[in-house]
């Protein structure tokens, strides 16, 4: 049963230290606002999942929230590198961050397999790859009747998922529309899961076969208008393109960086 | 750079987009990454490829975004698609399924026989520059029935061996990529701003075939760090024509007013 | 590249003797037209492949197309048996029938499996049961992570899959609504897709994330409209309960059977 | 057979329809056949349990049907459902996936430890009577939480042991289900139109609990194939209120209607 709550007290009982975290939304409906209010709630040593950790987890990394990374592209789109997470990697700041690495196929396979409660998943990945060498969760599977050689990876099953959703209805019937990215998988292989949306509506009028997840595998429901900027929400909003790239400037150096926290993200905290 | 032809000067950036575009075939069905692979599939499709595929590994099936995404899941490309599936689906159903016909490479090296690094420069533990990682293009470089490989030409990123191998091209040549019996034949081009690299029969390491207009060996053994070989019978790569000129500058000239910048 | 053609030239040139053939929809969008016309046809020895055999695969079957099934579940829905699939079973009347049996749990995933393209499916299946000791295509597999035992079944991959849908495009785009059954597994998974729509569109008017199959994953499009007749289409019209009930008095019969085919089936040959 | 209350007459059909939706709690999560099951779930989301979640293998999530489904995949529970997604998403994301309360099964025969035989009468290869086979029997056994059997009672139906375990109850009894470490309790209760019987605690043997109203012992022993054993403390089942007959009735009449036909 959707609870409908306030952000803050939803991440405040949702998400603790040490957590595994699955923010989730790719490139459309990335959950900034959830992430900015675990920054300000200071959690510490979560590990954090994300196919794509783009401006939300570089936020997140070089404000000391995280001990450990499962990722599959670490960039900011169109625009260049992470510097917070760079900075993590290559000189341990704020924190050292352990990386775990996969692929893109990898992870929304292990997404699905944790859905459907399953300890593993099945895929064809990594032919050639070094990376099964320095990842021991890449693992050869035999097919039971042909002998053929396959990829498994265990299946991701976070203990909080985020996501940002454009809208709820009342009882906490979330609906997604457009890109959709792996955020139903993520939020049925968690075991909570929090939702944003920009608004609560009486009726989704929702398509049969739309992309709605019922009230009662959501955990609680948050009210977050423009919670997504500077990502987008199809039929809400744009993607801010400009921030994007002035995020290249803000995050270069750890000053400004922690400028930028302080005037946007900490700093509401009062309010 | 910029070099005048009888009408109008373009850049190498340009040649080397508008020499990825060529390479695409009507009706293909295309795995297209962000950048310069979305700019050139996107080309094709106005140009010569009008029902060409595009694919994008946020979900969108059947694109046709009017100006180019600043990302692969920008609102324009599900507005567009003739469906837009999960992301899971994409790598489940579409790539995996062996539905793609060409899949888009970039790479931050790239090796002479193919091989493709996003991962790290130095060692993995302790990398000199940690670099975003292997994406879709592990699977994308085994399943895609072809790759194009599409970067600018440098000592940098033209390495004999790289350092970590992100996704395979022919792993060390020959007959090496053959025994992993994958669908995918790998990467058949690498296109960059100074020429077009094919793999050499048998060998399979990446010999020049196509020169463009106006580059000359010594340009090109400069910008690569292995001993480059010329094919016999290389060709020059014809110039941009001007109606591929203009539709590429209207495709920017577009997108930059929609994304609210210069570019 | 979906070509729109008609009915008889799209199963003559797409479904031929001894073929793995799956026709599928789960109680909505049943592809009878479709049926039929294999039955005008004469096809033989074909492996029927279907979750739910119900009416129209008690047509192939009496009809003397089907050398094989492989089902889930064999049924008049809500109403009882299906006498000519028994007749076969119990008889041998036409033909001999050899049957594969699974669970629905098993043959979805095996459908997922194969649009996949994968050579297997894991699953939590057939606990108890005695069924895998009498289908060999059941086995265990072992997760490499955790050394758990799960199910595993090869996946299924006809030859040609056919289903019946509300609309296609003047290219050959394909749109599904409501009950989605397991369709676009089933199309995904064979080597080659038949459609019936209701009728040719110029606008789908889908929703980005409707269930739709693009042309090029389709070998061909055919207007049959009422082609689901006496199942339904969800938006063109109702499942014709009477005909269900009927049909257990006309299938009850080898001769009231051979009569109703006659006069429903194959004298449209001449039409 | 019908008896007289102090109002009303009700046939042991109803009886046993008005026992297994009183099992039903409000917000359950049910995993929902066609045919008397689904029945009985309206028949709770009508009366005491307006919150529960109806799931049917074709598809709907969360169906509010206002006539009764002839068929799993009626258009009117795609009309009423929250939403509607593939059967094989039903089958992994909901049932594997653990999220099912209760799941309703019928049965061509049941034995004493609650075994489900839905595949043949007789040897499986040469078979007596081919029945309809596991539908998505096997995995609800396995995997719902609990397990509700509802079918008529009857020496033919009720046996010692089935001839084939399509789906499994506790299988020889004892702590026999218990060693495959199943998510699932297995069957809690089989309702019939005579009794309620439930699993003896240790042995796993299903016994009479509650006898309805107006049955004798006799007439349940005549209807078992098996010494079936009466529990201690056995309780009668509460008659047919007038609101739960009165709604079921309606519930029929109108699926009448709109099925086009008399029941």
């Amino acid at each position: 049963m959707a609870e409908i709550v306030n952000l803050r007290d939803a991440v405040a009982s949702l998400i603790h230290d040490g957590d595994v975290v699955a923010l989730e939304g790719f490139t459309h409906l990335i959950p900034f606002a959830a992430a900015h209010e675990v920054i300000r709630q200071k959690r510490r040593d979560l590990t954090l999942v994300r196919m794509t950790p783009d401006l939300i987890y570089d936020q997140l990394i070089g404000a000391g929230c995280a001990r450990r990374l499962i990722f599959s592209w670490g960039g900011n789109p169109g625009v260049g590198s992470l510097h917070r997470f760079r900075d993590a990697v290559e000189h341990d700041w704020p924190r050292p961050l352990e990386v775990e690495e996969h692929s893109h196929a990898d992870m929304a396979n292990a997404y699905v397999a944790g859905a459907a409660n399953l300890p593993f998943a099945v895929f064809r990945g990594y032919a050639g790859s070094d990376l099964p060498r320095y990842n021991d969760r890449i693992r050869p599977v035999s097919c039971p009747f042909t002998g053929e050689v396959l990829t498994a990876v265990p299946s991701l099953r976070p203990d909080v998922t985020v996501i940002h959703a454009q809208r709820a209805d009342r009882k906490g019937n979330v609906l997604i529309r457009g890109i959709l990215g792996v955020q139903k998988e993520a939020v049925l292989a968690a075991r909570r899961a929090l939702v944003t949306v920009e608004e609560i509506v009486d009726d989704l009028k929702a398509d049969p076969n739309a992309c709605l997840l019922p009230h009662w595998v959501v955990s609680a429901v948050c009210v977050a208008p423009r919670g997504a900027h500077p990502s987008y929400a199809y039929g809400y909003y744009e993607r801010d393109n400009r921030f994007y790239q002035a995020w290249d400037t803000i995050a270069r150096t750890r000053e400004s960086f922690q400028t930028w926290l302080d005037e946007n993200v900490l700093k509401e905290q009062a309010a | 750079m910029t070099r005048l032809t009888t009408e109008i000067a373009y850049t190498t950036t340009e040649m080397m987009t508008v020499a990825a575009a060529r390479r695409l075939m009507d009706r293909a069905v295309c795995f297209v990454g962000i950048g310069l692979p979305s700019t050139a599939a996107n080309l094709a499709r106005l140009t010569h490829a009008p029902a060409i595929v595009l694919i994008y590994e946020s979900g969108p099936i059947g694109a046709k975004p009017g100006v180019l995404p600043l990302s692969i899941g920008d609102g324009e490309l599900a507005d567009t698609a003739d469906t837009v599936v999960s992301t899971a689906e994409i790598f489940r159903y579409w790539l995996q399924g062996e539905r793609i016909d060409v899949g888009f490479l970039g790479a931050a090296q790239v090796d002479r026989f193919g091989n493709i690094n996003t991962t790290v420069i130095g060692p993995y533990e302790h990398p000199v520059v940690r670099l975003p990682g292997a994406g879709g293009a592990p699977e994308i470089a085994g399943l895609a029935k072809e790759v194009l490989i599409v970067l600018e030409q440098s000592k940098r990123t033209f390495v004999a061996k790289v350092d970590f191998i992100t996704s395979a091209g022919y792993l060390n040549g020959g007959e090496d990529r053959a025994r992993l019996k994958l669908p995918g034949k790998g990467p058949v081009a690498i296109i960059t701003d100074l020429c077009i690299m094919e793999p050499e029969p048998v060998s399979n390491e990446f010999v020049v075939t196509n020169l463009h207009a106006g580059i000359t060996r010594a340009r090109v053994e400069e910008a690569t760090g292995w001993k480059i070989r010329f094919a016999e019978g290389m060709k020059e790569t014809p110039e941009p024509t001007d109606r591929e000129l203009s539709v590429l500058r209207d495709l920017h000239q577009r997108t930059a007013v929609a994304h609210g910048r210069a570019d």
